[in-house]
């Protein structure tokens, strides 16, 4: 064997904390190293090409790097080794940068420890077989799950770009939050009638298959080859035959049904369209209100339908598709507000949450766009709003700002002094956070157009008396404890990950954090890639965004699936698992190990029973080497003697 | 010698790729200092590392031996760190049965964004190791 | 428990068996070697006493015709863990339980007579009644039982097809089981450690306690004689025998269903199953385990709960 | 007067004492419940009142050793490629007696002597600890459980192999020097005449002879039927309950059977040799994968084949086996090769 050394100075990074010229010497002496040379910046172009150079003239047929981390490089030097004819699983890196010359001081103790960690990387390498990837068939199709605006725009850019867009959405409408806000930022421009007709859009793009009212039951395969299975929830209406006329929303009955879209602001009906906009604008039945549910009689609505599109014995039915990548955009959720009991939680008719004020905002929602207060139907005139309602908040698990509330209070405080242009708002902040194309100037007009009221303090108390609330807080500015009577409060709840977020996740095999935010591949490089390849992240979902930064990931992450699907093959990681039937024994205990059922069971020739590797399937996790008894199962790159060989390179007594 | 103070000693740490040797990654880009003591072996999943990988470290010269992954429920492959917890969990019970302390043995859970808790990890355990003073009666090294 | 009983059920499963496993007299007295039956006239050489301390259950992973095993209540444990990990055709195994009060242990009787060659036996309630060139001597079976007969749980088989006598229940409390691991654990950490050198530097790595133990599958597989994997040299240095009684410990976490046979086959006398016998404690504290129990139980290594009740995280 | 001599039972002690100033000197002793050979010194306990577990073969012939070592040198710092490989081979074995091994013992290592020593290339490991070894014997009183030395030519008091033979004359010990080293420690150490205890002990010796069990049929056959022997049926039989360890092996004072390995670590290694046992799958394991004894029925054949058939045709009859009964008594299973043989000497009984 003759393996080459590489020790990277990156600069003064390394060199500076880490006598490289000796880990160099060091290495020489190793037996089985052929050659070992330290150089400026081993990454950059001359570094190399140093490389290259010295496996054509040393005739090295193993290298190693030591560098910085391997989650840094590998991939470089393995295209570089690659180049030069080695397999690009020759290579190992040892890093000795974040490792060893950033956390150390003493260069004495760091050169020793670089020396060690070269000397494992040499003995793994030793180690290191060569390893070819297999290339397997995309299936061209990408499933979006959410349709809020950044799913919307993920599904319609896969689809203008001509890719068979499987669009999933858990509530009976597309449209997402936007859907229900009244006027978006800075522009105050009308939120449905802009996003009206990427909905629109959605719901007749031929290229878009949409389940709306459906979840994502089951996530199987691999990039590439992913089966999915839907659950199609039973609606109780056929919607092959609905028309979305409306005639049974007017003729029902039950008026006390919850209504989701309006976030309970006003009751529905039990049959109901979700909003005047919809799409699919199709009705469908709310057992938990329909009396015909709960009773057992009614029939009102399959008496009045046109079309006779009623069917109460509707079941939820499972669909499967086939697609090959996965846009994740399920957006986020809002923090309940009866966790907030020093606001009363949700005692209070007059205590509201901001996405509930919107609605009453809206020309279209339950109010018709009249302000008024839902314990008495008055028109208010004192408005508190209170932002960081539960955000910025150690204690209750939400440390994080949730992003646009300071936005879309000074936006409700404008459009509540057009609405009623007597009425005074005050606004309770910790800090205004507005940074983005005319968010500053925005907050000012707020104040200075609109004249209202900002108070820097947290609210410590919301109580009734009489017919006001009083809102009890801090004024830090002026250090002085302010109190005012208000007629309605809005509380900018904090914005929290989406209900079965974690679930998903599972489901997904992707990362994600401490408050169930989905986790990208790297925060600045890889913002909507996941560390499951095939899973691109959009919007929300991987933690609060506004509207523009929601439809920027929507189509960044349709990018990264048209980029994806530019090819027709991909290449399988080979560093797989992998057995050895002769040593194998068939008692299967890998199979019942592996997460992801990549194991079964074979029959050899001679009729001995045996575990088989189902190659694009298997992650590389190494779950089934480390349950294997007898080492006959190994994960490739990560072989049981691969990692023994650097265990005892360190340990010798 | 090593922050620790004494002689240096010698502490394997098994660390998986997608949470904990990122977290060591990440400790090492904010510079944010640690004993020496420790080499590093990358496995890919915490689920990957058997058991005996650490009797062996233990049995032919490791003082200490640390084992990393990513937290419960935040596995790259889902359920391998599961796994890793039952099965470390009874080494640890047994090592120190036989009569190794248990001290010499931690397994603990840091992701790809906690340097800080990763620079307490091994700053601690460091600690903890040289304590408890070296397991085996080794020969000076030759060089 | 009569023989003969054993003798009717015998001969009422042979013809649907290629083999009764069973047991028959050895080399001397006090030795009975395992019995591998295929016909009527075997049948009649069958013998039960409580000298029949082989675990017949291990032979059945090995065979691939339908096999009957005579089975104590501590070797029924075996065929529940091989059902457990499917390991076995159930279908495929005719199962004779015997319920037991308690075996004997060959070597505290040899060693209670001097080691002298034994040239006769004899029972009578609950005793032994040992012949030698020096005379006799009786021991009450109770004194020289293997120490896994004086916790014994499960006197009557967990799983059988025909049940040779009648079902006995249990004596022994539950809490006495894991009461010797305690009583170890009293020792200083110096004084394990320094225990089990000793006891393991005696090894002469001749893997019978590999090759006794139900469950140890690998069998000709094991990774103690592979070089790849190269999990250990043959050399015969602490750190090495040590090594191999830590990979047998290891891999049979949450399985080793406490037959003993490691221990009673083991010709240098090393506690060989009380790693084991730790890991089995640990099983039951962790995650509420007996090993060959339940065959519906999911051995614990291979399986886990996302919130683990028992398992806290360590803090340095 | 050095060919025999007499020892009262309390002086034994100075005796060793005595050998153990020239020599190192091993002697069986109590570990635990179990008789193992143990380096002798000032005080230890000797055990004499039955053969050990583990015969005095692994002084002879260690389970493990070293046959040479080997370091990786690169003396040109300027030229990695060049490596050189420095070869050591090391010799330290002291003088050494075995006292108080069983006859059976001695002659197991005569077994060995013909395919270590007595061939046209020695092992010089084995010879060099052969030569430096005196061994002393104790003859057996009475048989114990397995025993069956006389079937297969040796006796409870044989001298095959031995340097010096011991008996048990009830106040003292009796020794005959049988060899010029057993003389030359005879007479290195102070004892008094024996000969007015010859005749006890050749007494004692016969009397041993006669209590032996002889497990061959008493019209059995020199030969082993070969039609037996090649059947399949045969072996299933008899072997079904074998769980195919090595402890009949290693336990074995004439198994020789060895594996050697590099056992390398980064700059340095070893090539060791160590006991390896025909009734591992891995024994005969080719590279390729193919196994030529692939079933415990085979590896077992091969056992009783090599002890009774293909050892004897190579050296003029010999049996490789020397009866003492380990294989038996510390079998798992309790197979019983003597019963096996009987068969394959006499067909006619099954």
């Amino acid at each position: 064997m003759r393996v080459g050394v590489f020790i990277c100075h990156c600069g003064s990074n390394i060199a500076g904390t880490v006598d490289v010229a000796r880990v160099a010497a060091e290495a020489r002496k190793i037996p089985g190293v052929a050659f070992a040379t330290n150089y400026m910046y081993t990454c950059s172009e001359p570094g190399q090409d140093e490389i290259k150079a010295a496996i054509k003239r040393e005739n090295l047929d193993r290298i190693v790097v030591a560098a910085c981390s391997p989650r840094m490089h590998e991939n470089t030097f393995r295209k570089t080794i690659q180049k030069a004819g080695l397999n690009k699983y020759f290579l190992e890196m040892a890093n000795i940068r974040e490792h060893i010359a950033w956390i150390g001081n003493d260069k004495e103790l760091n050169t020793e420890k670089a020396i060690d960690a070269v000397s494992m990387a040499i003995a793994k390498v030793m180690q290191n077989k060569p390893l070819h990837a297999t290339s397997f068939k995309i299936n061209k199709r990408v499933l979006v799950i959410g349709g809020g605006v950044a799913g919307m725009q993920a599904a319609l850019d896969c689809a203008d770009g001509g890719l068979d867009v499987v669009l999933v959405e858990k509530s009976p409408a597309v449209g997402g939050i936007m859907a229900r806000l009244d006027k978006t930022f800075p522009t105050i421009d009308c939120s449905i009638c802009i996003l009206g007709p990427k909905m629109v859009d959605v719901g007749q793009h031929e290229k878009i298959k949409l389940f709306a009212y459906s979840e994502i039951e089951e996530i199987k395969g691999y990039i590439g080859n992913y089966q999915i299975k839907i659950r199609k929830k039973a609606t109780y209406v056929d919607w092959e035959k609905c028309t979305g006329c409306g005639l049974c929303m007017e003729k029902c009955p039950s008026k006390n049904s919850y209504d989701y879209f309006n976030f309970g602001v006003a009751p529905t009906k039990a049959i109901n369209i979700p909003f005047p906009q919809a799409i699919p604008k199709k009705a469908k039945i709310d057992p938990n209100y329909c009396r015909q549910f709960l009773k057992g009689k009614c029939g009102v609505c399959a008496k009045i339908c046109p079309t006779g599109a009623i069917n109460y014995e509707m079941k939820d039915e499972i669909v499967t598709e086939e697609v090959g990548a996965i846009v994740v955009a399920t957006g986020y959720g809002l923090l309940d507000q009866n966790i907030l009991t020093e606001y009363g939680g949700t005692r209070y008719p007059d205590v509201i949450s901001g996405i509930q004020y919107e609605r009453l905002l809206n020309a279209s929602g339950p109010t018709s766009g009249h302000i008024e207060r839902p314990s008495d139907h008055t028109e208010p005139k004192t408005i508190v709003f209170v932002s960081c309602a539960g955000s910025r908040d150690k204690s209750i698990g939400v440390p994080y700002c949730s992003g646009f509330c300071c936005m879309y209070i000074a936006k409700q405080a404008i459009l509540t002094k057009d609405h009623i242009p007597d009425s005074q708002s005050y606004v309770f902040y910790m800090d205004i956070r507005s940074p983005g194309k005319g968010y500053d100037e925005f907050t000012r007009r707020a104040q200075e157009e609109y004249g209202a009221q900002y108070i820097r303090g947290r609210v410590s108390k919301i109580y009734p008396k009489g017919k006001k609330m009083i809102v009890r807080g801090a004024d830090t500015l002026l250090g002085t404890q302010v109190e005012i009577e208000a007629d309605l409060v809005v509380l900018a709840t904090a914005a929290i990950a989406a209900e079965g977020a974690a679930e998903m996740a599972e489901k997904l095999h992707i990362s994600y954090d401490t408050f169930g935010f989905y986790v990208e591949s790297h925060p600045k490089l890889r913002p909507v890639e996941t560390n499951t390849s095939g899973v691109f992240l959009a919007g929300a979902c991987q933690g609060p965004k506004d509207i523009p930064s929601s439809v920027g990931q929507g189509s960044a992450a349709a990018a990264k699936v048209l980029s994806l699907f530019s090819r027709d093959m991909l290449e399988s990681d080979p560093a797989i698992a992998q057995v050895n039937t002769n040593a194998c024994v068939g008692c299967l205990k890998c199979l019942k190990t592996c997460p992801f059922q990549a194991i079964v069971e074979d029959t050899l020739r001679s009729g001995k029973k045996v575990a088989k590797v189902i190659e694009t399937v298997c992650a590389g996790c190494g779950v089934c080497t480390s349950t294997c008894p007898c080492g006959a199962i190994q994960l490739q790159h990560f072989t049981d003697n691969q990692l023994l060989s650097e265990v005892s390179a360190i340990c010798q007594m | 010698m090593s922050d620790v103070g004494t002689k240096e000693l010698r502490i394997v740490g098994f660390l998986c790729n997608w949470c904990s040797y990122g977290g060591a990654d990440t400790a090492g880009v904010g510079r944010f200092k640690q004993p020496t003591d420790l080499r590093i072996i990358r496995v890919p999943c915490s689920g990957r590392v058997d058991p005996l990988f650490v009797v062996r470290a233990l049995l032919t010269g490791a003082d200490g031996v640390l084992v990393s992954g990513c937290h419960p429920r935040d596995c790259h492959y889902s359920e391998g760190n599961y796994y890793a917890r039952r099965r470390l969990e009874m080494l640890r019970r047994l090592l120190q049965f036989m009569g190794i302390d248990e001290k010499r043995f931690h397994y603990t859970w840091v992701s790809a964004s906690e340097g800080q808790k990763w620079q307490q990890v091994v700053t601690d355990f460091t600690k903890q190791v040289h304590e408890l003073g070296p397991l085996h009666d080794k020969k000076e090294k030759a060089d | 428990m009569s023989t003969e009983k054993l003798k009717e059920i015998i001969l009422k499963v042979l013809p649907d068996v290629d083999t009764v496993i069973g047991w028959q007299e050895g080399f001397d007295k006090i030795h009975i070697t395992p019995f591998f039956m295929k016909s009527p006239e075997d049948a009649e050489k069958a013998v039960w006493n409580s000298l029949c301390v082989q675990n017949l259950a291990a032979y059945l992973p090995s065979l691939k015709k339908k096999t009957a095993v005579i089975v104590k209540g501590c070797d029924s444990r075996t065929i529940v863990q091989y059902m457990q990990e499917g390991l076995i055709d159930r279908s495929n195994v005719v199962i004779i339980g015997i319920p037991c009060t308690g075996v004997v242990s060959v070597k505290k009787v040899l060693k209670a007579v001097d080691y002298q060659p034994i040239e006769d036996v004899k029972f009578s309630d609950e005793k032994i009644i040992i012949k030698t060139s020096k005379g006799e001597k009786t021991l009450a079976i109770a004194d020289v039982c293997p120490d896994k007969c004086k916790t014994c749980q499960y006197p009557t088989p967990i799983v059988y097809d025909h049940l040779a006598g009648d079902p006995i229940e249990s004596t022994k409390p539950a809490e006495s089981v894991y009461e010797d691991i305690k009583e170890f654990e009293k020792k200083s950490l110096e004084e394990r450690r320094d225990y089990f050198k000793n006891e393991f530097d005696k090894c002469i790595r001749c893997y019978a306690c590999r090759n006794a133990c139900p469950m140890c599958v690998c069998q000709d597989s094991c990774i103690a004689e592979t070089r790849d994997p190269h999990w250990i040299t043959q050399k015969l240095s602490s750190e090495e025998k040590m090594m191999f009684h830590m990979i047998h410990a290891v891999h049979l976490a949450g399985r080793c269903v406490e037959c003993g046979e490691c221990e009673r086959v083991c010709p240098m006398d090393i506690p060989v199953a009380k790693l084991k016998k730790k890991i089995n404690s640990e099983m039951k504290e962790l995650f509420d385990y007996v090993p060959g129990v339940n065959p519906e139980d999911k051995p614990p290594m291979y399986t886990f709960n996302v919130e683990e009740a028992k398992i806290k995280e360590h803090k340095l | 007067m050095a060919d025999t001599g007499f020892l009262p039972k309390e002086k034994l002690k100075d005796f060793l004492e005595a050998l153990s100033k020239d020599a190192v000197v091993y002697a069986p002793a109590l570990e635990g419940d179990i008789v193992l050979f143990k380096e002798y010194s000032q005080g230890k306990d000797l055990y004499l009142d039955r053969p050990a577990n583990l015969g005095p073969k692994s002084i002879i012939y260690p389970q493990c050793e070293t046959l040479l070592s080997f370091d990786f040198k690169k003396n040109d710092p300027e030229d990695p490629k060049k490596v050189d490989i420095e070869l050591k081979t090391e010799s330290n074995f002291a003088n050494t007696v075995v006292f108080g091994c069983r006859p059976c013992d001695a002659k197991g290592l005569v077994i060995y002597d013909k395919v270590f020593i007595d061939t046209d290339t020695a092992d010089p490991y084995y010879k060099e600890r052969r030569d430096k070894t005196t061994i002393i014997s104790f003859a057996c009183e009475a048989p114990f459980a397995g025993c069956f030395c006389t079937a297969v030519g040796g006796g409870p008091a044989d001298t095959t192999g031995s340097d010096v033979l011991m008996t048990d004359v009830g106040d003292g010990f009796f020794f005959e020097a049988l060899t010029e080293k057993g003389k030359a420690v005879l007479k290195s150490v102070p004892m008094q005449d024996g000969a007015s205890y010859k005749e006890k002990a050749q007494k004692i010796k016969s009397e041993a002879e006669k209590k032996i069990r002889n497990p061959f049929p008493k019209d059995a056959t020199e030969k082993l039927s070969q039609k037996l022997f090649d059947s399949d049926e045969f072996w299933e039989k008899v072997v079904s309950k074998c769980i195919s360890c090595g402890a009949c092996t290693y336990l074995c004072p004439t198994c020789y059977c060895f594996n050697i390995t590099d056992e390398k670590t980064k700059d340095k290694g070893e090539r060791i040799r160590t006991w390896d046992a025909c009734m591992f799958n891995h024994f005969t394991l080719e590279t390729s994968g193919h196994n030529p004894r692939p079933s415990k029925l085979k590896r077992f054949r091969n056992r009783v084949g090599h002890k009774f058939l293909y050892y004897p045709e190579k050296y003029n009859g010999v049996i490789a086996c020397c009866g003492c009964g380990r294989c038996i008594r510390y079998c798992p299973a309790s197979v019983d090769i003597s019963e096996i043989v009987g068969y394959l000497k006499d067909p006619k009984q099954k």
